[in-house]
């Protein structure tokens, strides 16, 4: 029997449930609970495509030092589970626990000797205090959490106060878990010896909220003055729509109780994506959200948006691909599509929140990309981020901050005699003014189409009025690389020769890594890249390193292909590191990648060889 | 190519309505469809019920998809905005549109192509949510821009038991409006202005779904209504003057026909349309008996034309919504960006 | 994790059928759908209608699209190729494969979100050719698998007039398939499964477009057909047990009902179905009689049951494309590739 | 004034006319009788996207040589258009020549004193003869025919021949036409100097065929074995559903005229390759056709075709994007699309035809490959090949060929025993096995879906069940690489360390370029890319050269992309030439651009800049 862990603050907890059981929430109370303690969580469900059932994790990362994001490996196992128990006890660390339900006896075959066993005759507690089976079944949760808080030390009071919280007033509700909650408490409290796992008050939390990007980027889009979301319900996306209707209800209806937003669920995404046009063409900020298959079913509208010059924003709460895929997994995968999406030459900005606070701001920003630029925005997010509650900054808003509604002429403007053509590069930047339907009786008023048109957007036929329609549009891609937000550097502590790439909800899982590493004294500089098209910045720190590793959660190394493709970059610098069995991805993993490639040199290899 | 037929007699088109504008400022750019189009004679009845009705052109909002029906949009009411959707999907654009700026007067124009083949879900939930639009269907029965195949209304009006026969039966975009809930439903001629007219100024006046079928023969495809051999019979017919590439200009067909009257109109192809318009005394305020009518009269090979269906107060996809009176793209900064206090709230309701 | 119910008594899953198969080869996988959903009630019937009409198991073909009752091909007749398209094409898929294999009885699996949101435009298309397939909606007026949202379906039952005051109009995929021509016509109720069996049995030997809106009661999320309100009840609900994630396993509900006789269902959430089952003596071989009966009813809030409209002597779309009889996927290179002499005359005839 | 251009069997005729005015047939007529003079000619329509009343021109290159790309600039044009009449008059070679109609006098403002002049009163001629407005209005065109047949010395028994072809028998037809044919051939005898401009008969046309691409394709089709076609109308891939259906009524009719083939006009795109996917997995060889606006409407399933597995072929008849673009221009511009069409990680193969001949040959490969990779196939063509007559090999079919139907069990085989698990890679090539559905009574059967499953297409969340699947789909794509047609290699007379690739319609500007470069003393080793995923001696090819031009005709260099991503390499050493305006390349440009680009010494600029 190998050494038992012990840990102060920094461990990894694992629920295995069935879901629909109500184990969620009660899940979700103890993450909440070490947070309250002072202790910074990385909180993650692990859900089947299914409503009722079937395997279910819930994966808290304990850290005090603030690492968020998946370690890998399971300290403590809280095995609720019968369909899963064998691969669940199989996945503890070696020294580890696991905590069962001990009503039933189970024989020694189904355990293992090198971890610790903690059995919780959780069942018969509960059933001897609650008659009526459905409370029965939930109750069982947060009975196991009662057994948890003692055994790791959470203060008790942390825990009542939460469920407080969480049903203020409602006795009715409180009484009976606090009840279940004590069973389990008491039990441990008599019946099982203190472990290697401890919770100590600490002060690392600080003014960090606990929030689910799709949540957050719903609020941000509130801040960035949409009024239309137009979607279609779509597993990992569909909580973004319900979050922006949530605080639309709670901050844009006027004293009279109106709107000043409309939701409309479609009837599909190619409906969807033509309402947020529409819209967007009329004035208003208008926003889909949906995931991968939303968007190959958008790819004409978003060709369309490219070539007639209408603003758009799509968020894209990517799951597991291709085609239906793994609904209820991340990936970073849809990079590729969103790119370059529809048939003949086009492209699409996209940009990469790395989590909810960043989900917040570029939401928000998002809208004044659209109406400045007159195209469709991607804002790439991740199941990861957008349906995982994460500790993050809390959201900000610059009082002063005005939404840019770019290059739009007024009746006042082509009144005084402005000259208005729609197509026309007036100020250089290659970015065209346009006019709102009804602007002004005889002045401003054109025809948009995805059809060949020239400067003053009348049909045409004619390869130059063409031409120059497609490199203007060239040229304003250019001007966006200075107006998405930049890339964000972290250099490590000695000069290298070495660099990393990354983006979105790598982004914890990179900062342990990368500590760990330097620990081994590999240092790597790190720059994670927060938009496409890409400055300058992110080719210059190519230049600046002799191999990059460039590590995604995709299987094609799709973020390499932009880089290359974009920058013209030789793919033998770039060196992949790829995570996608549709999990988060590990700082064990990266660390591991990483020490492996660097020893084998594969960075050295023929360039075909690459990737 | 055909100028918008300019309405006869002394230079009626300088004639003011009561806004002060001639039917000019209601005319768009040259028509690039084939001399006799039904669709051309469509746009000279939309600008004539414009001009009518006193619309701003301006508070106009032109939509359409993509087909020869789908370019006329461009060569009526130029002060307006329009939108050249792609193929089937204008439906979702206007509605959109509707909802950003419900200020304007929307028309939405299509083809039996853009409809009822690639648009026809896109058609059935815009009709289903009550945006306030009219919608003019030009039926040609076929594909004009992409050279005469069939469509999915290409068999209506042909005897349905035959029709049963037919390879597929055809949508009936009328009884399909009435089923799906539109609360302003008729049916007319290109050629028949006196009627058309009418039931558009109608339309734009309504509040709500207000669904036009317009039969509008394609003098270039002779394809018609009920006609399940005009391709063929385009190719015959050309070859006959020896070229597959010769569209010989035609005059559009005109038809004048009294309220009860049956119309048999003759095609370029010499097929006929049985066209039968409503009694004056016919109530359009029942559903159910305007659908049970249709039927009766499609079995008797009749096309039914006339304003079958109106809900003078019926309510629109705004009212469903509860959006404010401003129009959304008109809300300022203020009445859009929350307070930072809000945001702390928030803020403290996550930790 | 629910097993389709298996019929009660001493072990009839071991009776023969003619072919000698016992209703254990009609099986199919463990069903994950929640316990007491209707949709599982549906795949017994479908389990139980296979075995009645003595159908060797693997010359069904199983199709659907996306959902929770898209995915129950998987949890009936294992010994069937079956085939999960993506969402609201499904209808696509079966006429293709359909084309491709005259000689399999073709059966979609479809939900109210696949088929009357996403999906009606292949739904209507697919029924206008008169594809020869079984097509049966699991109608539970809500998207299941994506945890409650309204379906375009969402309304049904509800007073038509006061229908008319509702955001939406519903979508009626009985009547809607009625005008389009569908040759075998029926709804009933998942818990219906004297009525249902034998509706199923008599669409699988159709030939024709044979459409079934089975009503399939959500016990997740408390949907029904008629209700406006179930999303929030279900929040509200689930709250008073304190879990947003709480799903408790319900019975399936059984309606057994009487021709002629208005049944009124209650359902999980306490709301009511009212079910009118048709007369014995009703003739379903008028299609507009049908639509018009139809209407009446729905006015009056009844959901009407059995058998609406067939056409005994259907044709379907291999009659219209003319196709031999031997099945496409089966015709050998030597029928398949023109001799090289007839490609030296085309050559020929290109100089 | 400049000398007149003289040329013998080396020239290029311009017609202007306006559609729908019966002008195209005359002028193919025009054409087909060079050819009979055993002349090589180029022929390509230019027309509108509308029905009757716009611009169209007709453009013949006239090349004993047999350069039959567009060369650019023109000799003699045939102005019949009073629309574009200035942009034609402006367009012809100085020392070229002007065929008008005189019969209303023109102010010599209107024309150039550096051209020659050919009026001919083709209106008065016809008036004279003719009564009926059609019928002028129609053999005006026949009548300018007479004309240049006359001046270039055209053998009029050519043209009588052709027409007698043409009408067989339909004396009622042939009368006026000839009539009109002699009216304008007269006119010049008496009338009109004999020009610089000269046609002699000649023997380079040999057993050469006259067609386009897609009626190829279409009858590749039915030889290929294709049972089914499910399309959607659109520009330009109508011809080709249109041309498989008038083979098949041809070839494939039984005794009893029942059909051995079906055709069903879908309701849109979506439609049409749901029904080819549910034909292929069935076991029929089944395709759609369309353009890009289709291909973007068809992502999802072919998405799903990659990873369930379903066999698929696609014909895109490419055109002038983004969006509705210019629907009756030529581009190759959906590459990038079709190669990473959907969202998630999914690659797929294309087949890039040069002519109608391999228009043929690849559409009937296409269905082998399909079925025997079961993936979509994408056959590459473009406008300019699909619906331009080209004057091309014959068609060709080895009578031993077997349709190769791929890894398919039967029943016998199910019944002998062999196990049946869809989705194992049972041969190493990671090619899976299938079923027809129906094959046996209980062994056999399986579930097809777009969600993660297991080897044997069971559903699974697993990690490893889907990983396992994502790599074996990546070396089922190192398997095709063998299988797909390898490039074609012209090596330059001198060893040189240039190179060049190119693909599709490119060919014939490119073997015009090639010549009139190694002229100049400029030698080119040339590789025509025929396939993507491209085999491993593209790579060599580029590693032989220092740097090598690859041309284009798109924007983004959508080639190139697909070289550098899918082999390393590094994209300096790949020189864009980029030809997108919707017009076909001309030889003249690709002379140009790549002289230019050697001056500047181009290749050698910074990776960042290249492109
Ligand atoms: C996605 C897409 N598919 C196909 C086309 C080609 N297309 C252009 S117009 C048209 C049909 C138009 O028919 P209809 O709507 O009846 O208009 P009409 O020309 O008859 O007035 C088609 C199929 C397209 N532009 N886009
Ligand atoms: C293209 C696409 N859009 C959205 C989804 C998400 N989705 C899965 S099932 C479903 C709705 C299912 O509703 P219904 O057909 O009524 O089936 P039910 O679950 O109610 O039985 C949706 C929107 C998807 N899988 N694919
Ligand atoms: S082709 Fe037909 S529909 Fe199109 S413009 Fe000509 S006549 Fe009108
Ligand atoms: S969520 Fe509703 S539809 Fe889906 S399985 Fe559960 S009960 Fe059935
Ligand atoms: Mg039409
Ligand atoms: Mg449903």
């Amino acid at each position: 029997m190998p050494k038992a862990i012990a840990a102060i603050n920094d461990f990894v907890v694992k629920f295995a449930n069935v879901n629909g059981s109500g184990s969620a929430s009660a899940n979700g109370l103890f993450a909440k609970a070490v947070l309250r303690m002072g202790v910074p969580v990385g909180a993650r469900n692990i859900f089947p495509s299914n409503i009722q059932g079937l395997p279910t994790w819930y994966e808290v990362r304990v850290s005090e030092e603030g690492w968020l994001g998946r370690r890998g490996g399971v300290d403590l196992m809280v095995a609720m589970n019968p369909q899963t128990w064998e691969a669940d006890v199989k996945g503890i660390e070696a020294g580890g626990y696991l905590l069962y339900d001990s009503s039933k006896p189970l024989p020694a075959s189904k355990f293992r000797d090198d971890i610790n066993l903690i059995g919780a005759p959780l069942t018969e507690l509960i059933a001897a205090e609650f008659a009526n089976p459905r409370e029965r079944q939930l109750f069982k949760n947060i009975c196991y959490i009662g057994v948890l808080v003692q055994m790791l030390g959470i203060e008790t009071e942390v825990v009542k106060q939460l469920l407080n919280e969480e049903f203020k007033g409602r006795d009715k509700i409180i009484q009976p878990n606090l009840k279940a909650f004590e069973l389990g408490r008491a039990y441990a409290e008599k019946e099982v010896a203190p472990i290697g796992l401890k919770l100590r008050r600490a002060d690392k939390v600080g003014d960090r909220i606990f929030v689910e990007g799709n949540e957050a980027a719903g609020l941000g889009a509130v801040y960035g003055g949409a009024t239309f979301c137009a979607w279609y319900p779509i597993t990992p996306s569909t909580s973004l729509a319900e979050g922006f209707q949530k605080y639309c209800n709670l901050l844009r209806k006027d004293e009279n109780g109106d709107n000043r937003f409309a939701i409309v669920q479609a009837e599909d995404e190619i409906a969807s994506i033509g309402m947020v046009m529409g819209a967007g063409w009329a004035g208003s900020r208008a926003f889909t959200c949906t995931s991968g298959p939303g968007i190959s079913l958008m790819n004409e509208f978003v060709g369309f948006s490219y070539y007639a010059e209408v603003p758009a924003v799509i968020f894209d709460v990517q799951r597991g691909g291709p085609s239906t895929g793994m609904p209820t997994r991340t990936q970073q995968s849809d990079l590729l599509l969103a790119a370059y999406a529809s048939h003949g030459d086009t492209k699409h900005p996209m940009l990469f929140p790395a989590n909810p606070t960043e989900a917040f701001e570029f939401a928000a920003l998002s809208f004044d990309l659209a109406d400045f630029f007159q195209t469709t925005i991607f804002v790439m997010l991740e199941l990861d981020i957008g349906m995982q509650e994460w500790l993050t900054a809390p959201f900000k808003w610059d009082e002063k901050r005005a939404l840019n509604r770019g290059k739009v002429l007024t009746a006042e403007q082509l009144e005084a005699g402005v000259a208005f053509g729609r197509y026309r590069d007036v100020d250089g930047d290659a970015v065209p003014y346009r006019t709102y339907p009804g602007t002004h009786p005889s002045k401003g008023s054109y025809f948009t189409r995805g059809s060949s048109h020239d400067k003053d957007a009348r049909y045409s036929e004619r390869g130059e009025d063409y031409t120059e329609g497609m490199e203007r549009l060239l040229r304003k891609w250019e001007t966006m690389k200075s107006h998405v937000p930049a890339p964000v550097r972290k250099n490590a502590k000695k000069r290298t020769r070495d660099g990393v790439i990354y983006f979105g909800s790598t982004e914890p899982a990179m900062d342990e890594a990368l500590a760990a590493l330097e620990q081994r004294g590999v240092g790597l500089d790190a720059l994670r890249v927060r938009a496409f098209p890409f400055s300058d910045e992110v080719f210059q720190f190519i230049r600046d390193h002799e191999q990059v590793f460039v590590v995604e959660q995709n299987r094609d190394a799709q973020l390499k292909s932009l880089l290359v493709n974009e920058g013209g970059v030789h793919p033998a610098r770039l060196v992949s590191v790829l995570h996608y069995d549709g999990t988060p991805i590990t700082a064990r993993f990266i660390v591991k990648s990483v020490s492996d490639k660097l020893k084998t040199g594969q960075a050295a290899v023929a360039p075909e060889k690459v990737k | 190519m055909t100028y918008i037929a300019k309405p006869p007699l002394h230079h009626p088109s300088l004639e003011k309505n009561a806004l002060g504008f001639t039917r000019r400022d209601y005319e768009g750019r040259i028509s690039t469809l084939c001399a006799g189009c039904g669709h051309d004679s469509i746009s000279a009845a939309i600008i004539q019920a414009c001009f009518e009705i006193d619309l701003a052109p301006h508070r106009l909002a032109k939509f359409s998809g993509i087909g020869c029906s789908s370019k006329t949009p461009d060569y009526f009411v130029s002060p307006a905005h329009g939108f050249n959707a792609v193929h089937g999907r204008m439906p979702s654009v206007l509605t959109g549109a509707n909802i950003a700026a419900k200020d304007l007067i929307y028309l939405g124009v299509s083809g039996d192509g853009d409809t009822a083949s690639i648009g026809l879900g896109q058609f059935a939930h815009a009709v289903r949510r009550g945006v306030n639009m009219t919608y003019i269907v030009e039926n040609n029965g076929v594909y004009g821009l992409t050279k005469g195949q069939f469509s999915a209304t290409s068999d209506k009006g042909s005897k349905a038991k035959k029709g049963a026969e037919n390879k597929d039966s055809a949508i009936d975009l009328v009884m399909l409006a009435l089923q799906l809930g539109a609360t302003y439903v008729g049916r007319s001629f290109s050629g028949d202005k006196a009627q058309l007219v009418p039931l558009i100024k109608g339309a734009l006046s309504h509040k709500g779904a207000a669904i036009l079928d317009v039969i509008s023969p394609c003098v270039a495809f002779n394809n018609h209504v009920g006609s399940t051999k005009s391709f063929d019979y385009v190719r015959a017919h050309n070859e006959a003057v020896n070229r597959m590439d010769v569209i010989t200009p035609r005059a559009p067909i005109i038809a004048d026909y009294q309220p009860g009257e049956l119309k048999e109109v003759r095609q370029h192809d010499g097929s006929i349309l049985r066209f039968r318009k409503l009694e004056d005394d016919y109530d359009p305020s029942r559903r159910n008996a305007a659908l049970a009518y249709l039927g009766r009269k499609a079995q008797e090979g009749e096309i039914v034309t006339g304003l079958l269906y109106v809900d003078p107060d019926a309510s629109d996809l705004h009212d469903g919504l509860g959006t404010v009176d401003t129009p959304l793209n008109k809300l300022t900064d203020a009445e859009l960006i929350p307070p930072m206090h809000a945001l702390d709230k928030i803020n403290a309701g996550l930790r």
